[in-house]
């Protein structure tokens, strides 16, 4: 969470104006940048082709797309699922198009340009589209004004402003941090009786006498030190292992017989 | 809220005016003539003319900063004939990249607040949960409930920040989405 | 420092004035004068009476302003025959503003409600006591009864000042774990 200071917001304007170069009638080459979306192209291309938006040429305007999508998937680009979604309803709207009209219908009957539903989503997509150039200008001139630098009082309140997402997003962190330590614990706790049992088999019978104090230090967990602490009791008792203390309150040594 | 201030001399208008100077100068967010007037025990419209008052000290004097009202309150700020100097002397200009898309988001929460987000997708076209994301992290729009329709999706909607740093008074101030669409054709 | 500022008219004393101004009040600590003259390209002594006019502009016009010099640099402050003034308006205007060990406490109430402290220890991992006496005092959570176990600690909800505060309806208007994955993917 950053502190308050008014962030002065730029934007990436010049590397995402894109340009369609045409080398030839049938190759056509991009100028890197990225289209907002499907939609945005689409006009892009209505408006290369100086065709009326009320009256999309969509075969030709089809044809162009799917040039674009192509060029893209060549290029490696990866393309939004939405780009692929949209040429899907170019070549169904071109097909419905092809489709000659039903003769018996009523011509009273109101005919329904296949197209209509998309016109009206470019037409809607046209006013967002000049109303983010509005913010953008806007923006750009507030970036002429600054506000006041940090004065002491400011530095009293080295805190935060949060909304509603912050808190969810500190929530979320926790939890991670939660999960980690249950399972750092989970993978410490994982040792079973048999391999502590082993383990300290295996150091007793290697020859060296051992320091019980320094098998309970080496322990992770309370855990893993009742684990021990029973190990030790069960090895004793069943194998031919004793604990010897030198000097009374000295350390006991495990030794093999 | 605890108002503490003792009975005192009422104040002079030259008095208000300075001490309204001292709290928005102070106020490290635009603070409105109501939250102006509780505190100073004022009528918010001595508050108000107190700040045009103030307003046009600055304005005359040629001052390099101006009083101005954005985000619902008055805030001072520099004169953006000085923005080159400014920028100058800051150096270092934190900057917050806003791609296309998340500006085009934007323009969508705007005009249609609260909006969720299969609604902008359907404007715009195009999955935009990554730019709602920038656009929450950049404080530029916040979450205002869910709408009481299936699977209850969250609404959103701009904030404070966002008409601090597009300079806008309050909503009211964008234009209208139907001036777009006369240009359209 | 790099120095772009192209050949351009000398600047007036009104302008240059006015410079100094905007520069003081963007800057986050004391400025000096001869920062100043290095930024702008200026004399310093040209700078110095610049400030000096400013300063004098001030007081003057009995501003709630005033520049004066601290640590070898340059700031506004406001006068101090208005600070009972501001110190309340600090005081008393309301303020969702947190600490993040608080936010993080307030994150565990809101969405594990009711819970008792040790149930937050268990999950922060960290002793929460002072951030919830904080967010006690801030009227952001309340106690809801006991919890019928050893000891019968106090159980912690979130209060309908935080509802307003958030701008939430009700708690079900609180975004989910999936809501923001939603949005990451």
């Amino acid at each position: 969470m950053e502190q308050q200071q008014p962030e002065q917001l730029s934007f990436d304007f010049e590397s995402v104006q894109p340009h369609i170069v045409r080398e030839s009638r049938d190759q056509i080459n991009l100028e890197l940048g990225e289209f907002a979306g499907p939609l945005d192209l689409l006009l892009y291309l209505i408006k290369q082709e100086q065709a009326n938006i009320f009256d999309i040429p969509i075969a030709r305007i089809t044809d162009e797309y799917l040039k674009y999508i192509r060029l893209m998937k060549s290029m490696d680009v990866s393309l939004a699922a939405d780009f692929i979604v949209m040429a899907a309803t170019l070549i169904e709207i071109k097909s419905k198009m092809l489709l000659p009209r039903d003769p018996v219908s009523d011509a009273e009957e109101e005919f329904e340009d296949p197209r209509e539903e998309l016109v009206n989503q470019l037409l809607e997509h046209e006013k967002f589209k000049r109303a983010s150039e509005m913010l953008y200008e806007r923006s750009t001139v507030e970036q002429a004004t600054f506000s006041r630098g940090k004065i002491e009082t400011d530095e009293n309140n080295l805190e935060v402003s949060a909304t509603v997402f912050d808190i969810l997003k500190v929530f979320r962190k926790i939890m991670e941090r939660h999960k980690e330590e249950v399972q750092m614990e989970i993978a410490r706790e994982e040792m079973s009786l048999a391999d502590m049992l082993k383990n300290i088999k295996a150091r007793i019978f290697s020859g060296k006498a051992v320091n019980l104090l320094d098998i309970f230090k080496e322990m992770k967990s309370k855990n893993e030190l009742v684990l021990a602490f029973i190990a030790v009791l069960e090895i004793v008792r069943t194998e031919s292992v004793i604990l010897v203390q030198e000097k009374v309150f000295g350390d006991i040594i495990l030794r093999k017989i | 809220m605890e108002l503490e201030i003792q009975e005192k001399q009422p104040r002079s208008i030259g008095e208000l005016v300075a001490i309204c100077e001292a709290l928005i100068f102070v106020s490290d967010e635009p603070v409105s003539a109501k939250i102006l007037a509780e505190v100073l025990q004022e009528e918010k419209e001595a508050i108000e003319s107190a700040i045009e008052e103030l307003q046009a000290e600055y304005e005359q004097r040629e001052s390099g900063l101006r009083v101005r009202e954005i985000g619902g309150g008055w805030q001072f700020s520099t004169r953006t004939e000085f923005h080159e100097e400014v920028r100058q002397f800051l150096k270092t200009r934190p900057s917050a990249k806003l791609s296309l898309a998340s500006l085009e988001t934007l323009a969508v929460v705007a005009y249609r607040q609260p909006v969720t987000v299969p609604e902008i997708l359907e404007i715009r076209g195009v999955q935009s949960a990554s730019s709602i994301k920038t656009l929450l992290d950049k404080r530029l729009i916040v979450a205002k409930g869910r709408k009481e329709t299936v699977g209850r999706p969250m609404l959103y909607g701009t904030s404070k920040d966002f008409l601090i740093q597009f300079g806008l008074k309050d909503l009211s101030e964008l234009p209208s989405i139907e001036d777009f669409e006369d240009l359209v054709n």
